[in-house]
C-alpha cells in the first residue's frame, strides 16, 4: 500500500464527495503544487457545521484529506474547527507524508477556513 | 554496443538506488542528468583557470575568457548560427525569452499583438502576458488540434500586420509534437512579425539549424541537454539583434558610462550584463562536445525508438491514455500519459516506489492542459542513457499500480 | 596557524603557477576562488542528487528541493533576514538589482526620483538609469567626497517626497568605503524611499545583518563569496516585496494560468521563474557553511589586517598614487592604486609576469573614474586564503615595475 | 622588457603624441576593454595624409601603436593608409601581443580610419 489504508479506502470511496443543495458557504482553492482545485460547501447551523461536502479532482492524499477533513467538521462548532491544525488531519490519515505532498493534506483544511471566512464565521 | 550501453557508465547517478532499486531516470526532460564529461569540465574549471572574464589583464582572467568565448564559437556551430555575435549567454530558456520579451517590449505599442501558441510552456507565455499587459497590446494562441497539432489554418488567420512576436515551442514539452517551425517563420515574416523559438525541448534531442529554421531568436536551457544548470543561450539573428536595445544593465554590456547616460558595447556582450555564468557555460561546452561526439542525428534515433516501444507498450494497457502524436517520427523525446482512477502524482509516487523517476503534473502548461481535459498528465522522457529495459520496467510497473494505492 | 594557513590547502587552484612562478592571486573581489568544500558540494550533487526542483514527486527531486531550500534557510541566517521568503535567488548582483529596478519600474512615475551614487558599480547605476529613461523618472547622484566619501549633507538635500528609491553600494568595489547604510535608510525612509543596497562587495568580506541596516532589497553574488558562478541572492523585506508584482514570468513562479492571465505564486517563488541554478546554489550553501565556520568577525579582522599592510607598504613607495579611505578600520578588503607613469593595465600585465594578479582598468565604476580624474586604477584584493607574505611580494615587485617596460 | 623594445621606446618618447593646429579631420574613439580614449587629428592635403598627431591617456601597447601609426600613416596616400591592417602595426611593433590586449593595437587604427570617413576622404 502506497500511503496508509485509511488513504486508500477515503480514496476509493469518498464519504463526502459531492454538491450540497443551498449551501451557505462555498470556497475553493489551488494546491500551488500542482494546480489542482479543491472546492467546500458548508450549511451553517447554530454556529455549527452543519453539513458540509468537497469536490475536487485531485490526487489521493488531497482527496482523502478532504474526506477526512470534512467528516470530522460536520456537526462541529465552527470554532473547534477553526482551531483545527494538519496535524489533526496527518495523525487520523495514519500515513508517513513527505513534505513535497504536504500542501496535499492542508489545501482541503484551508479552503474549509476560507469558506467560513468567506460567510464572516470566522472571527 | 548500444548507445545507451556506452553513455551509462558516464553518468555516476545511474549508480543511485532509489527506494531500494536501481534508479531509472525518465526526467530528463525535465532536467537532464550530467556525464562526467561536464561534471569534471566544471571541477577543472574552478581548481585551475577560475577568474572573472572580460576586461581581464592577468592570466587566469585571460584563460577564463578565452575558455568562455570558445564556448560561444561551439554553441554557434552546434546550432548552425551564422556569427559568434549572434550566441548570447543566459541562464537558461526562461531567462532567454525574458530579455527577448523585455528588449522588444520597448517597441511594442497598444494595439499591436502578439501570437503563442496553445502548447507552450509557461516560460514562453508569461512574459509575453506580462508584455502585453505592460503596453497594451493583445496576446492570442493558436490552437492545438487532433493529436495535438498546431492549427495553422487559424494561425494564418490570427496573423496580420499587427503581429509583432510570433512564439513558439520547437517541440513541446507535453504532446513532444515536433511543430512546423519554418513554415511558421516564413508565415510570419511575410507578416512582418519576428519569430521566437522555445527550443528547451528541441536542442538536447535533435538535431538543430536555426537558420534553416528561420528563427529570429531562439532559446534553450544548458540543463536540459547534459549541460550544469544556470546556464543557456539566446540565439538572435544580427540584424535583429543590432536593432534591439538591451534588457538590462549592469557591467560588461557597456563601453562607456556617465550617470545619467551611457553607450552600449557591442554584440553579443550588450544583452550580458553582469558576471556570466561562467562555470555552467563551460560545462555546457563540455556537454555540446558530448553531444556532438555522438552526434544529433544518432541521439534523435536513440530517443525515436526508446519514443516508439514506450508507446507500443502503453497502448497495450487497457488503463492508459497517451497524450500527443501516436508516430515517433514527428515527436521528440516525451511521452505523456494518464492512467485510469488515478491523478498522475499517485502514479509518480507509486512508480518512485519502483525507482522509476517521471515527471507528474501540469508540466507548466496549464493552457494545454485545459484543452486536453485533464488536471495534468505522467511524463516519461528520454536522454542518451535510458534504455528499452529501463522503458520495460516503466510499462510493467504501470501494469500492477492500481493493487498499490 | 594563521586564518590564510588553515585555509590555503582548501584552494586547489593557489598551486598553479603563472608564468612560471606561484599564482598569488589578489583579484578575489572580481570574483574569488573556490575551496574543495564548495567544489565537491557541487560535483556530490550532480552526482547523487540531481533532479529539476520543485512539483516533482520522485526522491530525487524532492532531495533537490530539500538541499535548495534548505540553503535558502542557510542564507536567511547568514545575512540576519526575518522569513525565508525575503530570500529570491538570483544570476548574481546583477540579475537582483535589474530585478528590483523592473519590478518597481511598474510603479515609478514621471518626475519621480532615483538617488545612486558616483560610486556605484555599473550595476547599480545602467539598471536605474534605464527604468528612469524608460518612465520619464530623474536620476541623481550622491557626490563623492574628500578620500572617498558620500557626501551625506548634498545626499539628504537631494532626498524628496519624490525619491522612489535610493541605491548604494555598502562597500564600494574601488575605494573600499564602507558606507553608512543605516543612516542613509533612517533618511531614505523618512522621506518615504525604499533603500537597495548593493552587498556584493560587503557579503564576502563583513558580518552583515540586513535588519539592522534598514535594507529594503539586499543584493549580492555567490561567485565573490567563494561559491560558484550562476547564482546570487536578492534579499527584499517582506512587506515590500508582497506588495510588488513579479519582474519576469516563467515557469514556477505561478500558480495557475489561463492564456491571457495569471495567477502568481507566493513569496519568495513569485520572483523566481525558470528552472534555478540550482547546483550554483548548492554551492553557495557550501561556502556560506564555509565562512560560517571561520565566522565573519574572523574573515574581516583578516582583511583588515592585509588592508592594513598594503595601505602601509604602498605608502612607502613615492610612486603610487593610493584611493580610498587610508584607515583600514572603515574599509573592505581591496585597495586601489596607480604607478606614476604607467598605466594601470601595464602595471596589470608586469605584475602577471611575477604571477601576481590583480584588476586594472575602470572596474565597472567610470563615474567615480571621473571623479577621482584617473582612466583607471590597479586594484588589489583579498580573501581568506590571502597572506602577507603575497602583499609584500606585490609590493616589492611594484617597486620593480618601471626598469621593465 | 614586458612587450618589446619598439614599444618601450615609443611609449617613453613618443614623437608623434600632441595637437596639431588647423586640422582637417578630428575623430576619437574607445577602447571596449578598458574605456580608454585615442583622438587622432589630421592634415590632409593632395589626397595624402600630410600631418598627424595622436592624443590618448592609454597604455603603453596603445600608445607605441597610435605613434607608430601616425608616423607610418604620415605623407601617404589616402588610399594606402585606408589599407593598413593590424597585421602591419603588430609586425612592426616586434612584440607578441595578448588576444585580450589586441584592441589596443587596433584602436588607434580604427580611430584614424574614422578620422577619415569622418571627412569623406575614405570612399
Ligand atoms: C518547452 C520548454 N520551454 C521552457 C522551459 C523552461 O526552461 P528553464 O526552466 O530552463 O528556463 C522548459 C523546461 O522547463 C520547457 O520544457
Ligand atoms: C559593488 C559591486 N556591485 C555589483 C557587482 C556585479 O556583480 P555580478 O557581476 O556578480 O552581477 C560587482 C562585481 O562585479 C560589484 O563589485
Amino acid at each position: 500500500m502506497l500511503y496508509s489504508s485509511v488513504i486508500s479506502e477515503r480514496f476509493r470511496h469518498p464519504r463526502f464527495f459531492g454538491d450540497l443543495a443551498d449551501a451557505d458557504a462555498v470556497f475553493e482553492d489551488v494546491n500551488p503544487l500542482c494546480g489542482d482545485r479543491v472546492r467546500i460547501q458548508l450549511k451553517l447551523a447554530n454556529g455549527s457545521v452543519a453539513d458540509a461536502r468537497f469536490k475536487g479532482d485531485s490526487c489521493a492524499i488531497c482527496m482523502a484529506s478532504a474526506d477526512l477533513l470534512v467528516e470530522i467538521a460536520r456537526g462541529r462548532a465552527i470554532g473547534e474547527v477553526l482551531a483545527l491544525a494538519p496535524d489533526d488531519l496527518l495523525t487520523r490519515l495514519e500515513a508517513k507524508i513527505r513534505p513535497s505532498r504536504i500542501t496535499c493534506v492542508t489545501l482541503p483544511l484551508q479552503v474549509l477556513k476560507g469558506a467560513l471566512t468567506a460567510v464572516g464565521a470566522a472571527r | 554496443m548500444t548507445l545507451a550501453e556506452r553513455c551509462r557508465p558516464d553518468f555516476a547517478i545511474l549508480n543511485r538506488r532509489v527506494n531500494g532499486k536501481p534508479l531509472v531516470y525518465l526526467d530528463s526532460a525535465a532536467s537532464s542528468q550530467k556525464p562526467r564529461q561536464v561534471i569534471e569540465a566544471v571541477r577543472r574549471y574552478y581548481e585551475t583557470t577560475h577568474a572573472n572574464v572580460h576586461r581581464s589583464i592577468h592570466t587566469l582572467g585571460e584563460e577564463a575568457t578565452a575558455l568562455l568565448e570558445s564556448v560561444r564559437d561551439r554553441v554557434r556551430q552546434f546550432i548552425g548560427a551564422a556569427q559568434r555575435e549572434e550566441i548570447v549567454f543566459t541562464r537558461g530558456t526562461t531567462d532567454a525569452i525574458n530579455l527577448v520579451a523585455q528588449a522588444i517590449g520597448r517597441t511594442v505599442k497598444a494595439g499591436d499583438e502578439v501570437i503563442v501558441t496553445e502548447m507552450e510552456h509557461h516560460s514562453n507565455l508569461i512574459p509575453w502576458q506580462m508584455l502585453c499587459r505592460d503596453r497594451g497590446a493583445v496576446l492570442k494562441a493558436v490552437p492545438v488540434i487532433g493529436e495535438g497539432f498546431l492549427d495553422l489554418e487559424a494561425f494564418t488567420r490570427l496573423l496580420s500586420r499587427r503581429t509583432r512576436v510570433v512564439a513558439v515551442a520547437h517541440v513541446s514539452n507535453v504532446l513532444g509534437t515536433i511543430n512546423p517551425v519554418r513554415e511558421i517563420a516564413e508565415r510570419a515574416h511575410a507578416a512582418g512579425a519576428l519569430v521566437l523559438v522555445d527550443g528547451a525541448q528541441a536542442v538536447p534531442n535533435l538535431p538543430v539549424n536555426v537558420q534553416s529554421l528561420g528563427a529570429d531568436f531562439y532559446a534553450f536551457s544548458g540543463h536540459k541537454m547534459l549541460g550544469p544548470t544556470g546556464g543557456g543561450v539566446l540565439y538572435g539573428r544580427r540584424a535583429v539583434l543590432d536593432s534591439l536595445e538591451p534588457a538590462w544593465g549592469g557591467g560588461e554590456m557597456i563601453k562607456e558610462v556617465w550617470i545619467d547616460h551611457a553607450q552600449w558595447n557591442d554584440l553579443p556582450w550588450r544583452f550580458e550584463p553582469g558576471t556570466p555564468p561562467i562555470a555552467p557555460i563551460v560545462g555546457l561546452g563540455a556537454a555540446v562536445e558530448y553531444l556532438s561526439a555522438i552526434g544529433m542525428e544518432a541521439v534523435a534515433a536513440h530517443e525515436r525508438a526508446l519514443c516508439r516501444l514506450t508507446l507500443e507498450l502503453l497502448a497495450k494497457n487497457g488503463d492508459t491514455t497517451i497524450y500527443g502524436p501516436r508516430n515517433p517520427e514527428i515527436k521528440g523525446a516525451v511521452v505523456a500519459f494518464n492512467v485510469r482512477g488515478l491523478h498522475p502524482h499517485d502514479v509518480a509516487h507509486l512508480l518512485d516506489q519502483e525507482g522509476i523517476a517521471v515527471r507528474a503534473g501540469h508540466h507548466c502548461a496549464m493552457p494545454l492542459m485545459r484543452r486536453l481535459g485533464v488536471v495534468g498528465t505522467v511524463r516519461a522522457s528520454f536522454s542518451v542513457h535510458t534504455t528499452p529495459a529501463e522503458i520495460e520496467h516503466l510499462a510493467r510497473s504501470l501494469s500492477n499500480l492500481d493493487l498499490m494505492i
